[in-house]
């Protein structure tokens, strides 16, 4: 069982979620976090002060999905959520141990 | 995509135009008798109405839209309504005035005002000073520019708004506010009814705020992503400020502390409830909950329905103005606008325009005497009801043009439109280089 | 369970129909006395009092009140308050104004003025135009049924509510106004002093939002969960716009633009200040810091304490009532009601009925000349202190009486409580469909 | 450390020192003329004026102010906003209307009118009863009170904060406010013209706030971290509800219902917006943006330089006047201040008081009747413009120096600052235990 | 060492709280998140347009534990969650290589 | 490949930023969380009502890094974090198995 978190600019949150679920995947989570990368910020100024904000919003994305369907997952939320531009993102991979359902007990694979 | 959006547009505009040519209409409205004294108490109600409309515009309306939008484009609302303000204000000082408010042509008026020339703390208008008049209707024109912005809200560029600002007053309201309002006003003279300024105001600003939207075009995303309001306590808190402020509207336009002002106080109560009810209860029976926003755009449509008629319909007479008013602009705002698919952002002309049209009509029907209305000389239903539809006839195609020419000239000059990349980011960061929130 | 909660009622409403029973009440107030013009002068004033106390309304009250609720009830909150405010506005129009202010019985008027009939823009009440006197009114029929709202918020179906405000003002406020201001009411009669409505409407929407919150039962989670504010800011905003809308409420209750709303200004200034400082000091005192909630909650026990003493306490004595208002306000949100342990949420029980009936008893000792107070004809103190504790009892006894049947019916009709389910999600969502902020 | 503070604010102190020295001003304001009767028309604008300048204060300077701060500063802004009306209201009633209105010294009036003393309903100020008079003057000691703190704010300890709004207008506000006001005042008598108090209330207040930013001493992090506005959108509101209340403030001055009043208000209309344009529009040429920001602090700007202005100068006059002031505040808020490196937050100096000094010596150009003002006897433009450089002068060294001295002792007794740990928190927790919000 | 995450309804968070720290374990880092799963979400309305809300609040717990105490956490967790009802929600456990305390330096277990 | 997360107080976020772009990092992606720990909370008071607020707020900070940089990246970390008072936070340290960069689908190393 693998997390596949994902890294993707807002407005293509719709865009992933629907491609996730079209591959069936029935779970995920979702946090608004912000992003350092090679995308520059911009400039805000107040008064006499300006202020560089280098980071900017992104959303990350959450999935827990059996490990044989790492790979469809990368390539949907790629497809999904590929702009071109710089600042799309990133995907990272990584290993669950164990996994529960809490309302069931249910775990591992059939608990996501 | 130019000549698309022309077509689109070709047929409102003929329309429009056609009606307006078609019509002989005409408005009578408390304007200034002129008795030589000035009176403390007028000139006191007076004084606070001009500060009521003020802020109905700042905050009020800033809110009203800026809860509306989403957050990324909150901080470019408020600054296009309170720059549009500053600016009307100037525009009006140095030269609108005097087009609006001096006798000329019975479509615009002259110059010999213009830089308030002439104008003395002495100088009175009927029992107020002048420069109290001129006060309260220059915020009429401030108001009136400033709800147009509600058809383009999160997509047009603000150096576009800023010279629209110069332009549409100059060419669309003050015109308008001169037929309707200036003694020798083509409409005044022909006996149509307009309390406090629907066709000028209501009408006028809907059916920009419409060519707007269209010229404009949608928002990038529309349909397709959700565009909820982001702060729904802040529009609530607009809109009723708008409520508050109305009976600096309503009230004021008696331009007087008297009885009239007080029936204009009671139905500006009376049809706003009532419309803010109807919307809620229609939207309750249809869609299964009674939504706050549903409440407060009944309450807008209340209030702009209501606005003709204040001063003379009477308060029962008005409740059924505003069940009406209510019953139509959520029609409207969901069922036909829906149907269109364009993006008219916070329905400006589904509310403004349509309950502004409800109510101008009913105006006639309202004063009726029958009705529990204050009636007026020689007054006839019917010849009545056909001076309320051209009047709103002639304001629509004088908007819908003037606005349109504006628009065009415009674009060429300056575009209308951000870069999309722009536009998706914000208009806050991009037009302004600010957030509105930092938590 | 129904039965738990009948039984915790059941001693209040004893011993309120028992202070009822053995009461001689008396009330004097400012009631419009008929000089046959118009003054403008008035009439400006009044007009915008009557704007003012909208204000307190909306946004005022519905923002104090939804700062102090959780998010996921923020926009419930606001719903019910201007839904509240529509709805009493239209019913005062259609009977409430009659059942109020005409001669009838003592108890109730009569329904020569339902719909409003036979008033004109030319009817006077005092020396301003009825249809002004008649919306002031209404203004205050509309503040006092949405203060009950606070002690019943974040649990209470919006359908029971909006029934509510058609039934509360019928059976419990127009009796009460009445009775406390119609020219034949029982209690004016008696001699009470009761200036701008501290028992009309503090007391009685206090009380009633007791009522409520024991009939209604406690929040899910109460005492278990953190219920902190959502928003102080928007607290606070609304608090200092009540305070801002009071001197319409206050020095507009003097009907004129004179030396009496002069007095009453000064006094919404110094009682006010002075509670504020009371309730916060004495804070900072008890718990080691002075709270933003605790300055705001005095200041409007200030304000409630000064309402009934407003026209006739002088500004020094104003400040000694503002000082024992904030003191036993406090004691009372704090200390009693934790020991009590019901959920009477937003304390309009506590601060509203509390500081009411401290004004309105000590309004019997300020208006003392050796206090700086006006004085009264045949003025004598112990007398005039057992007059205001007798008004009091009414109030409390007709207003815990009414509350209670018509929250039993609203039971059996429709239902008082969400789903816990639903109360856990928000009523946002569950009632209204909307959520109030999207950032 | 404190050695350095000293240093650093000690050329400051002696160049005002010598300014106070070296002159002899003269002002003329409208104070109450004392015809016998009460006259309702203005008795009903001053009640209005003086709700309007209460809403200036809270909320509207209280969101100004707490927009611009650290959400976790917001809560404690808004307390000492709020707690600072409170008590100057208290200490005006007590004894500072007797010390800044009745005669004894050009410096400092009497205490014969102490605990408001001898007032009854019946006194009258001009044409208004006395107490309308005393509230209106009121809200004006508690605003310049509460424009102190934007220069001090998330830094200063809220014990030193209350007892500061005690101790500043006893000794600073009341006697400028006497020598400007008071019958008998030092300045009232020499010439100098200060329609609605720029002298009193800005430059005043503003230079005490860079007194305050002088010796409190930068903010934690200043200059390092960013500290950018935590919401606009609230800025926004509480800016234009300054302008809304502003309307009070200066038209309410001319103390009637008049021709003045209507001139008072038309210019704080012009010269509002003009500054408002201005300072966006240079900042869009030379910061590539045109800011929020930028826009309402030219609106504020423009709002101070009217006041002293507003009922000499005319409206033409009025938007020069407000070019120029917007101009010269954005150069200093800009600019000079970053040159300079000081910690004065909220820019109370740089709009205040710089805009103020602009207008007070403009006052003396605009005023002349070439230029449409309405000339004051005996009118030389020199001569008076001197006369204005005097008056801000005396006001500066009296201010400066005044504020010093308090908040010397006050560091000595309580301390000005919280300890580094605590400020990082923020005062909102630290000082008053809440937060202010909890989405 | 591992790390427990925990994605819970929000009214739950002061009782999985107060199991944890009654088990001993003295940390933890909460966020809030927007969960989709089988919890069907709901829909809002304004004037005409009505929008699909598919996510949900949720609050996400991060724990770091001994490899030795996870199952206790877990059953702690699930206890303190559990409503029954669907959304209750999932538990993630993965491994930590490596954990320091900033303010010590210290490592690994006597880190958390 | 191993993902460094740090929990640090949030105003020391810029300096940890500007620690790690010294070490040449490009990228990091930033969260606002709530934090348990030694370190206790405060008190708040609303009328009658007092409330113990546990938890505290805190930046989390995830960066993906070559296997060889966690050490440098955890020491430039704590020194940035630092301030030697109870709170500091932590940093935990994990396994990537793979990662992708969304806008080249460049994987692995190259992609962050
Ligand atoms: N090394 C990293 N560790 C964690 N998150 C990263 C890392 N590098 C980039 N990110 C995240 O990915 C986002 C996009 O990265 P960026 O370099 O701007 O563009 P791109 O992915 O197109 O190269 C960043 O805003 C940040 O949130
Ligand atoms: N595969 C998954 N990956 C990550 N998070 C998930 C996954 N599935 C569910 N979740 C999270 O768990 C929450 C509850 O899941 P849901 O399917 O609604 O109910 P239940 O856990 O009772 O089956 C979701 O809202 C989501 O935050
Ligand atoms: N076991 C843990 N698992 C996850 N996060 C933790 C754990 N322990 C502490 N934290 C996080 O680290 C922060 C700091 O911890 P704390 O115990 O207060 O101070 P210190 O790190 O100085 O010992 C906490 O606020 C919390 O966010």
């Amino acid at each position: 069982m693998k997390l596949v978190t994902a890294i993707i600019k807002p407005f293509k949150l719709e865009e992933v979620r629907s491609a996730l679920t079209d591959l069936g995947l029935q779970g995920m989570t979702v946090s608004e976090v912000k992003g350092y990368g090679r995308q520059k910020g911009h400039t805000e100024i107040y008064r006499g002060a300006e202020y560089a904000v280098s980071f900017l919003p992104k959303v990350k994305i959450e999935v827990a999905v059996p490990t044989g369907s790492v790979d469809k997952a990368i390539e949907a939320i790629v497809r999904a959520a590929r702009t071109g531009q710089i600042g799309d993102g990133k995907i990272f991979v990584s290993t669950i141990d164990h996994a529960v359902r809490v309302r069931t007990g249910e775990t591992d694979d059939s608990a996501i | 995509m130019k000549h698309l959006k022309l077509s689109r547009v070709a047929p409102l505009a003929i329309l429009a135009l056609m009606v307006g040519l078609m019509s002989h209409a005409a408005f009578a409205q408390t304007t200034p008798t002129p008795p030589p004294t000035l009176d403390k108490g007028d000139t006191a109600w007076m004084l606070t109405s001009t500060v009521l409309v003020l802020l109905m515009i700042i905050p009020g309306l800033a809110l009203f839209y800026g809860g509306l939008v989403r957050t990324k484009n909150m901080l470019s609302l408020l600054t296009q309504v309170l720059a549009v303000t500053c600016i009307v204000i100037v525009v009006w000082a140095l030269y609108g005035y005097s087009l609006a408010f001096t006798e000329s042509t019975p479509f615009i008026g002259g110059t010999e005002k213009m830089f308030l020339a002439g104008i003395t703390p002495d100088s009175l208008s009927g029992t107020i000073p002048e420069y109290v008049f001129l006060c309260f209707q220059m915020t009429f024109a401030c108001i009136t520019t400033a709800l147009v912005l509600g058809g383009v809200v999160e997509r047009m560029k603000f150096s576009a708004i800023f010279l629209f600002a110069v332009l549409w007053p100059t060419f669309v309201y003050f015109p308008i506010a001169h037929m309707v309002w200036g003694s020798d006003g083509y409409l005044l003279k022909l006996g149509a009814l307009d309390f406090a300024g629907g066709t000028v105001v209501h009408i006028n600003s809907g059916v920009a705020a419409l060519v707007g939207a269209l010229i404009v075009g949608k928002r990038v995303g529309f349909g397709k992503e959700a565009m909820p309001p982001h702060s729904m306590p802040l529009t609530m808190v607009g809109g009723v400020l708008l409520w508050v402020g109305w009976f600096g509207f309503n009230a004021g336009s008696a331009l007087a502390a008297n009885g009239t002002a007080a029936l204009a106080m009671v139905n500006t109560f009376t049809a706003t409830a009532a419309a803010g009810l109807s919307w809620m209860l229609l939207e309750w029976m249809s869609k299964g909950k009674p939504s706050l926003l549903g409440l407060v755009s009944g309450v807008i449509a209340g209030l702009v329905a209501v606005t003709p008629a204040a001063g003379f319909a009477g308060p029962m007479g008005s409740i059924i103005l505003g069940l009406i008013a209510g019953a139509v602009a959520l029609f409207f705002c969901t069922t036909v606008k829906n149907a269109l698919g364009y993006d008219e952002s916070l329905d400006v002309f589904g509310i403004h325009a349509v309950a502004g049209v409800v109510g101008s009509i009913l105006t006639g029907v309202l004063v009726s005497p029958s009705l529990g209305g204050l009636g007026v000389t020689d007054y006839e239903m019917v010849s009545q009801v056909w001076k309320q539809i051209v009047a709103v006839g002639i304001a629509v195609a004088w908007s819908a043009i003037g606005t349109l020419v504006i628009l065009f000239v415009l674009r060429v000059i300056v575009g209308l439109r951000p870069a999309t990349d722009h536009e998706r980011e914000g208009l806050d960061l991009v037009d302004h280089g600010e957030r509105a929130y930092n938590y």
